[in-house]
This record gives structure tokens, C-alpha cells and sequence, in this order.
């Protein structure tokens, strides 16, 4: 099948999207003349026009509410802000307009609006922040975390067609990352987790930029006759807890690796989930988090790299829970 | 285009007797209803209380009263009459303050940020200024829908004071959004003046930074504001651009029961010798057009409707518990949810 | 001892540490000439006069900005953000402004501020929020949420001559409880757990206006001889993890309580932590949580008491943990 | 007062021969950094590269130039010219860029945001416009602090489309703070002309919102940027309030090196024609204060200054790992950070 880089699968997603459904628009800082700074929505200015494909001033506050008040009025607005880190300012639109109105007019309203937000752990403690903890913890929001240029596509085509909002997380792995990509329009389901390689010993739960670094330590832990079952939420809400619930049942442990910070991230849901359910008993060792220590991202790249979680941090974690009784 | 005047733009939009009249019944229905309802929370049989938009009542009546089917607004916390205007019936809105089962939130939402999409209503939310944006958007929806509807955002002159006001306006101007910015300054924000909020007397001078016209107008009289709004909805519907039209205006009660009045008794009573119902009341007599008995006449039919819906809302049930677990997202996300 | 209620013992902690340091200065909305919607800074204005005590236009963004720049320059603001409904509209100054200052500068800046802000899961689906899994999340924001007035004293004090910028949670019920304060100035050192009540059958963690609940619920248990050992972190953020790892140990069992929503919450990480320390190995039951089941506050006060926790969820959960095996 | 036209106030500050001589000195040094910082990026010597200030040397120097100790200045991401002006040496900028254990973040932040206490420059954040309050509330401090100082605050033009601009601006004004705002207006957002961004012809006219003046400079003269900037500093000085300058510049580069150059090279030729640094050289020449061969030996000992630095910075060892864990906090958490 045709390979293809993470922004050019996201970029044929919003394509398709933008030409089976007119209701179907873009908006954000350097998206339309420029096509975007990773390059997701080159070329749709040329296919769709300036009403459809907008620059706006910088105001992410402001065009996310826009997109917020397009949408309750049947539009289905798509909208870049151009790293997580500045995703700050926007948050009252998100949480206060997009998250609340289906809830305050009783379903009378709803707002399918895509935000989508680049996360790196890179750059430096501003533009290395991912921030999904905060989204996963707002009701009314649905999260979502693809790991490779299949999946985006479809994510996005899925996020495009729910009438929820969701906050779409690209890392900026993602862009550059090659994978098959089939060429015609198709979805992939909310809450579907995607176990990417089966194994007995251990389930490793990772999602973005992680999953990557998830299967290399795999892979190196197969060497040393461990089978780590990898899997990938795909979404963060809703959240597939089902499949990781039955993974833990038959594996008895447990490793969660995310890139953003640890305290009150993602993988403390997973690990507190994982405990109230039908794994408790079946648990021979603590759940261990691989996760960003606590630590803002630093400019210093020798610095950098002892913040983010790598392979052989995974690995390690892996042989303690394997170590345990 | 700066006013720094009381003034406002010419428009051929002419209102005949009978829309004066209509206008004065939407005016005091609005007061009796917040009477009522303050009246009501004291008493213990409405759970919340109001804004009180008391004094501010030419204003929605006025921006809204011309306004056509398949246009939108997005009242401020304060704009009661918006909702009146616009068709929404004292059930409705007594329902919405009970958050009864008949209500158009199902006891989710209370009266004031209540959307009601059939009577081109938008839901506001709590955060002041944060509807300002919303308002924007649903008129560039309007407009690459291809119709020439417009949308009327309404907020407080505090809100002018945030950050989404600043970059509304300015997106609303670059892109020539179909809307019309509505200032009702009744110079407080709670207990805050605006004089210690800001440093400039007319907010319609803001309006310069973002290349659109500001216009000050009379809060006070419904037919300077209808007027003014109309002139500004042509603007919108014609593709010309936004307009901000600062309503001078005051705030005859406090900000809400829970507060304490921090005014002095003068201040609240200079308020009073500019009340937008008496001064359209005035007007229509002299002109013949209305009468004392006629006054009197529409006092009583308001005070038996409300009567009436205070009744028939009391009577309607509370939500089923089970109504707060729906609506959060479109299908119930079950375990999903965590 | 004399009895305060809460927000006269937030109160007299600001007169004090304004009458003792000048560099102590508050602004926020109707903090000055009407002394806080909530009373908390009643007479400041009188005593201070108007450059200390500054009420603000609706621009939380902005004056949480301007404290942190009058903070980089010595000063010690306090701002109030009457609700954390709308903290939303400040959070980039306080994570990226406020939170960071001292990492770029290597310590050569830092913001001593207190962004004092009110929870109560009532009102509606906008003030109804309690956000603090957000700020708890961010390196470099300490989270203090004091349960009762003689804590809200002794913390808020210690909060404004902290060095790092602090978010101070108080939580609605705290302004009308009553509570033996003393009258001098005191501190409370931020990361010590309280423990409210000992008990050797099950450890309840509650924080905020949910240690009261929690509390009753311990005495209606008692009365079915379950002895509930109920603590209250008081700070979230430094967390005296060892006080509940070292009473889990002893009663292997867990409930954690929050009024805020349970997915992402801090209570997830107060689970996680559990499981993967010394007292993995003692758990005798899953660790359950009693929160807010993730649904906005609704406005009707019929469906709000189904969404806040009570003392009979907590009763509840205790049973359910105390069945087990 | 709003002026429509490139204007400035009058002041009674002079500068001498001397002074124009070392703002000629502080530009060509800063465009030399910048080019050589641009080259050493390419060359992989240095990690990130700059935002650089190219063609907008004379705002920054024109700004800075007149400050006093205890003045306090926090630059834009683009204001590369406040830290020469304030006696930030090169190699402290170049230790910065590589982020090395002699920066003054210890490698946990980059040049362009670095803060500098003893210099009296604040750090900046990478939000665009973020920064903005923080200056507002230093100014606020040294108010507070009984002091005469004063804050500038430099931004872009895309920066005064945030709500925090209009919160700041609003707040400054309203408790007269002693802060100068300074846009760097050089038309361009990344790639988003300002024209797109915004329907107003000049952002000096946003002041009026504020009850501030605001004044069009061209900031291409350094000369004209000083004399707006103390005139402005006099107004904080004596605690009449903030003023807003709004200097129109052009960017001569590509926004950063990470990006594609999407303007037409005609247009960025054109922007060439007004170059600060020859300005500010023909003035001096014609006067007799500078020859070609003192420009010529001060291109010589710049570039000498220039490979000095990096020479030196790049024997600078990378901050130790631990220190990535240290000013978090004021103390470790340890385990009490979970
Ligand atoms: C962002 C935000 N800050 C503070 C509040 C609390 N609050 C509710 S109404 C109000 C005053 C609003 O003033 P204005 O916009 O002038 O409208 P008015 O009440 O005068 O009609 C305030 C401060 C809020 N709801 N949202
Ligand atoms: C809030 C925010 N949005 C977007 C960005 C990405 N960004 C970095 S610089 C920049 C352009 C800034 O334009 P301007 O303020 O005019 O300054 P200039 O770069 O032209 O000097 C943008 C959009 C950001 N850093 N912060
Ligand atoms: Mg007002
Ligand atoms: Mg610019």
C-alpha cells in the first residue's frame, strides 16, 4: 500500500472531509496562504477557497470561540492551534463554550468542532508542554491521541463527523512518520483501542509519540524472552478500558508510558482504573508509570533528553514489574 | 467613525404606532416579570433569583424588535428582554429559573444563558465576555451558509474589559462578520465602577481600534436604539461589516439578590428619573397613541399571565435523576467514559 | 479558643501578613470597596487604603499577569478569581507566566503570588467546576486546599511568604464554617497530612470541602464498628504521600474522596501513587473513589445532590471495600 | 490623542555626537549577531537559531537607549537590541543560544526570552502577547516600591490581536502605571500579513480604547524611536500614565530559519530600502560624526568581539543532568512531588 507522512495523511483527511461536506471549514494561524506550519492543510486554499480556508489574526481565544459559534449553528469548523502550549489561552472556549452546550441546551445544541494541537516534548518549557490531562479531566469533551499515519486519517475523518468536540493531539513525531495509508475516506471508531503486538508477560499502554518508543522497547524485551503486550488507546475519551482491563487480567502487570508530566497525567487514570476493575486480583505487581518526571522541558537538548521518557526507560520498568514476586 | 455624542446613524426603518405600543408591552412585561421574579426568589418559590435588568429594558427591545426569522442573538446575562422579544413565553423562562422538567434545559441550565434555537437564541455561558466570541462565529456560519442573516451579541460594559471582547471584535471586523456588538453599560460590573474599570468614557471609542464604527446611544430610549441597531443590521446583512452600538444605560437595582447594594440611596434614585418605560410612556400618550386605561389594561393581562405561568410552572415536576447523566456527550459513553 | 468563621480567618491571615509585610498587596474583583463577594478582604480597603487593596476590571487574564510581573520585582500579590469556573480565562498566565518564571531563570527570578480562587460543586455547570487535577498537573504551581478555618489561617499564611507561586482552593463551605482559630499569626508547613480521625480498618483521603463529608461518614461507620481513618493532605501539591502510604500499610484499604470530577482527577494519582509504593503489597481491596461521576453541575438542585458525593457515597464505598475478600 | 501620521512628540532629551555614534555602534552590532548567529545556526554550531531582528535595530536601541539603572524592559521575542542597549555582553547571548552551563538559565531557557536581573530585563514567555501583563505589572511594583523607574514593553504587531494587549493596556491606563508599550510593527505575523490580521490601518489607534495616547513612530529612525520612547518614559516617570508607540518597521528575514520565505523577494527588496543602519550612517556622515573608515573599524571589532564569543561559548561544557531537576521549586519535593 502507498506510503505516506503523518501531515500528508492528515492533510487528505481534511481534503476529503472539506469535499464530501461543505459545512466542513478551516481556521488558524498560518493554514491557509502558508499551509500550514507542519504542512497539514497545504494545498487547501488552492481546492477550497479563502471562506473556507482562513489565516486568522493571533486569537486563539478568540477563533476557537468562532469556531464554537459556527458550529452550534450546523457549521463543522476545524481548527489548528499551533502548539499545546499556548492551547493556555484558549482554555475558557473550550471548556466553558465548546465542552458545556449540549449539556446546558439538553442535546437542543451541539458544537462538532475539532481542535487540533501539536504536542513534542520538545522545544523548550512552553511549546513542550501536552497538556491532555487537563482535557481528559473536562466532561462533555472527547479526546483523541493518534500514533501513526493510518490512524490519524482515520481519527480525523472520525472527529470531523462526531458531533462532539475533540481535541485532537498530533505529536510532532507524527508529520514525519511514514505509514501505509490507504487512499479512500474510512473511520475508525471511538474507544477502539489498538493492541499493536500481542504478548503474555506484560500489557505496556501508550498513546502518541509513545507508542513508538512503547514497541522498540518491546522488541528489546522480546530479545530477553519477555513478551510485552502493547496498546494503544488510540482515544483518550472515551477510553477503551475493556481491552487494557482484559490484557491485565491475563498478563498480571501493568506499564503505562506517556510523555507529559506524571503527577495527575492520563496514566494515573489508567492505573486507577485499572485497580478498581476486574484486574485487581489478577495483579502480581505495582502499575508503573514511564511518564515525564515532573520536569519542564529545558532549551538544553543534553538537558531534554533526560526529561523524556525513551525506550530504555520502558524497558526498565518492564524487568521491575517482571522482577516483582 | 467615532461619536463621542450621544448620537445615532439615520435609518429609514420607521416604526408605526402600533410597533411602539408592542415595544412598550415587551418593555413592561420584562419589568413585571423581574418584579415577580425577585418577589418569588424572596418568597422561596424560585430557586435563584435574576440579573435584574430593571432600567436596561429599552435596550433588548429595541436591538431585537426588528430583527427577522433566521436571525440569532446571544443576550448577556442581563438582556431579559431579548427572550421576550423574541418569542420565548414567561412559561418558558419560569420553567428555565425553576430548572423544571418542562424546561428548555431539563433543569440543566438556568433562565439567563438558556438557548432556544426555534426563537434564535443562543446560549451564553457564566464567563463574562466569553459569549462575545460564540456570537461572532454563529454570524459567519450565517454567512457562509450564503443568507444574509446577522447576529446580535449583547453584553455588559465589564465585558468589555476582556480579553474576547478585544479579539471578537477585532476577528468579527477583519473577517466582516454579519453582527451587531451591543454594549449595554450601566456603568458597574458588580460592585465596580466603570470609572475604576477603565480609563475612557465612551467604550464605542474602542471600536476605532478594530476599524469599525462605534456609535453612542441612548440606553434609555427603545426608539434610539432601534433605530441605531437597525441602521447597523443593514450594515451586517449587506456585507459591510460589524458595528459596536454602546447603549448608555443604568443598572436601577443591584447586580443580583445575593448582593448587597454598595450604591448610595441618591445615586439609585438620580437612576430613576430616566426610565426607558415612562419615557416611551410619555411619548405615546402625547402622541395619543396610548392611554392610561390602555396602561392599565396591559398591567392587568401581564400581572394574570404571569400569574398564570407562576401557576402552571409550579405545577411542573423536577427532572427524572436520571436526566443529569444525558446530554453530556451525544451517546452515553458508558464505561468508555472511565 | 475563639471561634472564626472561615473566610473571617482568611481575613484576619491577609490583615496580618499585610500589617507585618508591605510588600503584601491584594487585587481582584470587588475585593476593595466591597471587601470580596465573599467577605474575605472586608476592610483591607480601610485598612490598607487603595494601592494595596485594588479592585480590578473583569480581566483575570491581565491581573494574574500583572501580579506575577509585580511578583518577578519583589512584591506579594494575592489576586481572587471569584471562581474557578472561570480561572479558565487565566490559565496561561499562570502556567506559563507565573509557573515557569523561576526554571528560565535558573532561580534568578521567582513569583511569591497566592491566586486565591473558590470551589463548591454548586451554582452551575460553569462556577460548579473545581479544577484543581489541572494546576496539580503543572510543575512549578504548589495546590493548597485547606478543609476548615483554623487550616485556611495557618495556610494562607504560609502560602503568601512561599516562595512559589501558590493556588489557594477555598471551597465554598469554608466561608460559613465555624472553627477555633487562634488570634496570633501562625503558619502551617505546606506537604503534612492531618490526620482527622485514626482508625485501623480503612484509610479515607478527603481534602477540601469533602473532609467534613468524609468525617461524618467516618462516624456513621463507627457505629458498625468500621474505623475509618480519615486524612486530609491539605496540600496537594507538595503531597505527604508517606502519611497515607504509611496508613494504607496499616489498614490496606483505600477511599479517596473529591467532589471534582473522577476522570483525571487527583484523585486518580492519589491511587496510582498508592499502588506503586510500599503499600502495594498490603492492599487488601481495590482502592475506590468517591467523586463527582464526571457531569457538570447542573443548575436544578434535584439533579445537583446527584452528582455532588455525600456522606452515604462514602458509607457506600467504605462497605464495599471492607467486603472485600 | 490618536495621530494618524508617522509623528513624534517633542522632548527636550539630546542626544550628542557620542550617544548617536553608540546607537549606530549597538545596531551594526546587532545586525552582525544576528547574521553571524543565523550562519553559526546553519553550520549546526548553534542549536536553534534566532527570531531575527534584521531592519527593526533601530526600535529596541532607540527604546533602551535612555533608560536609567532600575528601569526595566522585557522584549519581545524579536527584540534582540534591548539586551545589547542594556549591557548584555555577546557571550552571555551566545552561552543563551546554546543554552550551555554558563547561560544565564543554565541551559533551561533560550537567548531570546532570557532574563537578565541585573540588567533590568525581565523574561518573556513564548506566548505571544503573554507578556505584556507581566511588564504592566512590574511597572506596578516599581510604582508601589516608591520608585521614579520605569518598565517598556516591546511586542509585535500580531501580539496587540491577544487579549491580554487589550487587558494589559486597559489596566496600565487605568492605575497609571509607569510602563511604555513599544509595537514593533513590522507587518507580518509568521506568515500572516497584518493586513489579514486585523482592519485598521494603525494599532496606535487601539490607545484610545485605553484612554492613552498613541503615537505612529517610523521606526526605522532610531532617532525619532528615542524621542517618542522619552517623551512616553517622562509621562510614566511623573505618573501621568503609559503611552502606546507604535513603531512602523519591516522584518528584512524570514520570521524565523525554520521557515519557507513566502513574501516575493520584490517585496522584501523593497523593505531594503529603508534600512536603520544606513539612515542612521548618511545622518552621520553628512554631519561629520563618523567616517567610513570608524565604520569599517567598527565592523572589524565586532566581528573580532563576535568570534571571540563563540569561540568561548563553545568551550563552555552543557549544564550538568542534574540540573534539570533544580528551580523547579524553591526546594526539591522529592517524593512529596509524587
Ligand atoms: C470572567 C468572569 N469574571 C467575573 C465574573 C463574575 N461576574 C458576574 S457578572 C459580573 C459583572 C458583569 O458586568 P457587566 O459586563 O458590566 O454586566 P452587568 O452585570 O453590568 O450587566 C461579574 C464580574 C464572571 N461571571 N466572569
Ligand atoms: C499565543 C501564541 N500564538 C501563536 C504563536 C506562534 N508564533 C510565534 S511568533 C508569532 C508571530 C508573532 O507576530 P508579531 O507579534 O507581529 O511579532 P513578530 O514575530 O512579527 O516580531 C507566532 C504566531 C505563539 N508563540 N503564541
Ligand atoms: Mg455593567
Ligand atoms: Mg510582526
Amino acid at each position: 500500500m502507498r506510503l505516506l507522512r503523518g501531515n500528508q495523511a492528515l492533510c487528505e483527511a481534511l481534503t476529503q472531509e472539506m469535499t464530501q461536506d461543505e459545512r466542513v471549514f478551516v481556521m488558524g494561524e498560518d493554514v491557509a496562504a502558508h499551509g500550514g506550519i507542519y504542512r497539514v492543510t497545504e494545498g487547501l486554499l488552492t481546492c477550497f477557497g479563502p471562506t473556507r480556508v482562513m489565516d486568522t489574526p493571533i486569537s486563539e481565544s478568540g477563533f476557537v470561540g468562532l469556531a464554537v459559534g459556527a458550529a452550534m449553528l450546523g457549521m463543522r469548523p476545524v481548527v489548528e492551534i499551533m502548539s499545546c502550549g499556548w492551547i493556555t489561552v484558549a482554555m475558557d472556549q473550550i471548556v466553558n463554550s465548546a465542552a458545556k452546550v449540549r449539556y446546558v441546551n439538553n442535546g437542543g445544541m451541539h458544537v462538532p468542532v475539532v481542535i487540533r494541537t501539536v504536542i513534542s516534548g520538545s522545544g523548550n518549557v512552553y511549546t513542550g508542554q501536552e497538556l491532555e490531562a487537563w482535557f481528559f479531566h473536562v466532561p462533555g469533551l472527547k479526546v483523541v491521541a493518534p500514533s501513526n499515519p493510518y490512524d490519524a486519517k482515520g481519527l480525523l475523518i472520525s472527529s470531523i463527523r462526531d458531533p462532539d468536540p475533540v481535541i485532537f493531539f498530533e505529536h510532532k513525531s507524527l508529520y514525519s512518520m511514514r505509514g501505509e495509508v490507504p487512499e479512500e475516506t474510512y473511520v475508525l471508531p471511538f474507544g477502539q483501542a489498538k493492541v499493536r503486538r500481542e504478548g503474555s508477560d506484560v500489557t505496556v499502554v501508550a498513546y502518541s509519540g509513545m507508542v513508538a518508543v512503547a514497541e522498540e522497547a518491546a522488541h528489546e524485551l522480546a530479545g530477553e524472552g519477555v513478551e510485552a503486550e502493547v496498546i494503544d488507546p488510540r482515544t483518550l475519551v472515551p477510553f477503551d478500558k475493556k481491552t487494557i482491563v482484559e490484557s491485565v487480567c491475563k498478563t498480571g502487570r501493568l506499564v503505562v508510558v506517556h510523555e507529559s508530566v506524571r503527577r495527575g497525567g492520563v496514566g494515573a487514570e489508567i492505573a486507577a482504573a485499572v485497580i478498581d476493575s476486574d484486574a485487581f486480583g489478577y495483579l502480581r505487581a505495582p502499575i508503573l508509570r514511564v511518564t515525564n518526571p515532573g520536569v519542564p522541558i529545558p532549551f538544553s537538548a543534553t538537558l531534554r533528553k533526560i526529561v523524556s521518557p525513551g525506550k530504555d526507560e520502558v524497558v526498565a520498568a518492564v524487568r521491575r514489574v517482571m522482577a516483582y514476586a | 467613525m467615532i461619536t463621542s455624542e450621544v448620537s445615532y446613524l439615520k435609518s429609514s426603518a420607521i416604526l408605526k404606532p402600533d410597533d411602539l405600543v408592542r415595544m412598550y408591552r415587551l418593555m413592561l412585561l420584562s419589568r413585571r416579570f423581574t418584579e415577580c421574579s425577585l418577589e418569588w426568589y424572596r418568597e422561596g418559590r424560585l430557586p435563584h433569583g435574576l440579573h435584574p435588568s430593571i432600567g436596561q429594558e429599552a435596550i433588548g427591545v429595541g436591538a431585537c424588535y426588528g430583527l427577522r426569522p433566521g436571525d440569532w442573538v446571544l443576550p448577556s446575562l442581563r438582556t431579559t428582554e431579548a427572550f421576550w422579544t423574541r418569542d420565548v413565553s414567561i412559561l418558558q423562562q419560569l420553567n428555565a429559573e425553576m430548572g423544571n422538567a418542562a424546561s428548555v434545559s431539563r433543569g440543566k441550565e438556568a433562565s439567563h444563558h438558556a438557548g432556544y434555537p426555534g426563537n434564535g437564541i443562543l446560549s451564553g455561558t457564566s464567563i463574562v465576555g466569553g459569549s462575545i466570541p460564540v456570537a461572532v462565529g454563529a454570524g459567519l456560519a450565517l454567512r457562509m451558509q450564503g443568507t444574509d442573516h446577522v447576529v446580535i451579541s449583547f453584553f455588559g460594559d465589564g465585558a468589555s474589559n476582556r480579553g474576547d471582547f478585544h479579539e471578537a471584535l477585532n476577528l468579527a471586523s477583519v473577517l466582516k462578520v454579519p453582527v451587531v456588538f451591543v454594549c449595554e453599560n450601566n456603568g458597574y460590573a458588580q460592585t465596580v465602577p466603570a470609572s475604576t474599570a477603565m480609563a475612557l468614557k465612551d467604550i464605542a471609542d474602542r471600536a476605532a481600534g478594530y476599524g469599525m464604527p462605534g456609535l453612542v446611544i441612548d440606553g434609555q430610549d427603545v426608539e434610539a436604539v432601534y433605530q441605531a441597531t437597525q441602521s447597523a443590521i443593514q450594515r451586517a446583512r449587506t456585507g459591510v461589516g460589524p458595528t459596536l452600538l454602546e447603549c448608555k444605560t443604568n443598572r436601577f437595582r443591584v447586580h443580583h439578590p445575593f448582593f448587597e447594594e454598595d450604591r448610595s440611596p441618591d445615586e439609585v434614585a438620580r437612576c430613576w428619573e430616566r426610565d426607558p418605560i415612562e419615557i416611551l410612556g410619555a411619548r405615546l400618550k402625547e402622541k395619543g397613541w396610548l392611554g392610561q386605561a390602555d396602561i392599565e389594561r396591559m398591567e392587568q393581562q401581564i400581572r394574570q399571565e404571569l400569574e398564570e405561568a407562576i401557576r402552571e410552572a409550579e405545577a411542573v415536576p423536577t427532572p427524572t435523576p436520571e436526566e443529569v447523566f444525558t446530554q453530556i456527550y451525544a451517546e452515553s459513553l458508558g464505561e468508555m467514559g472511565l
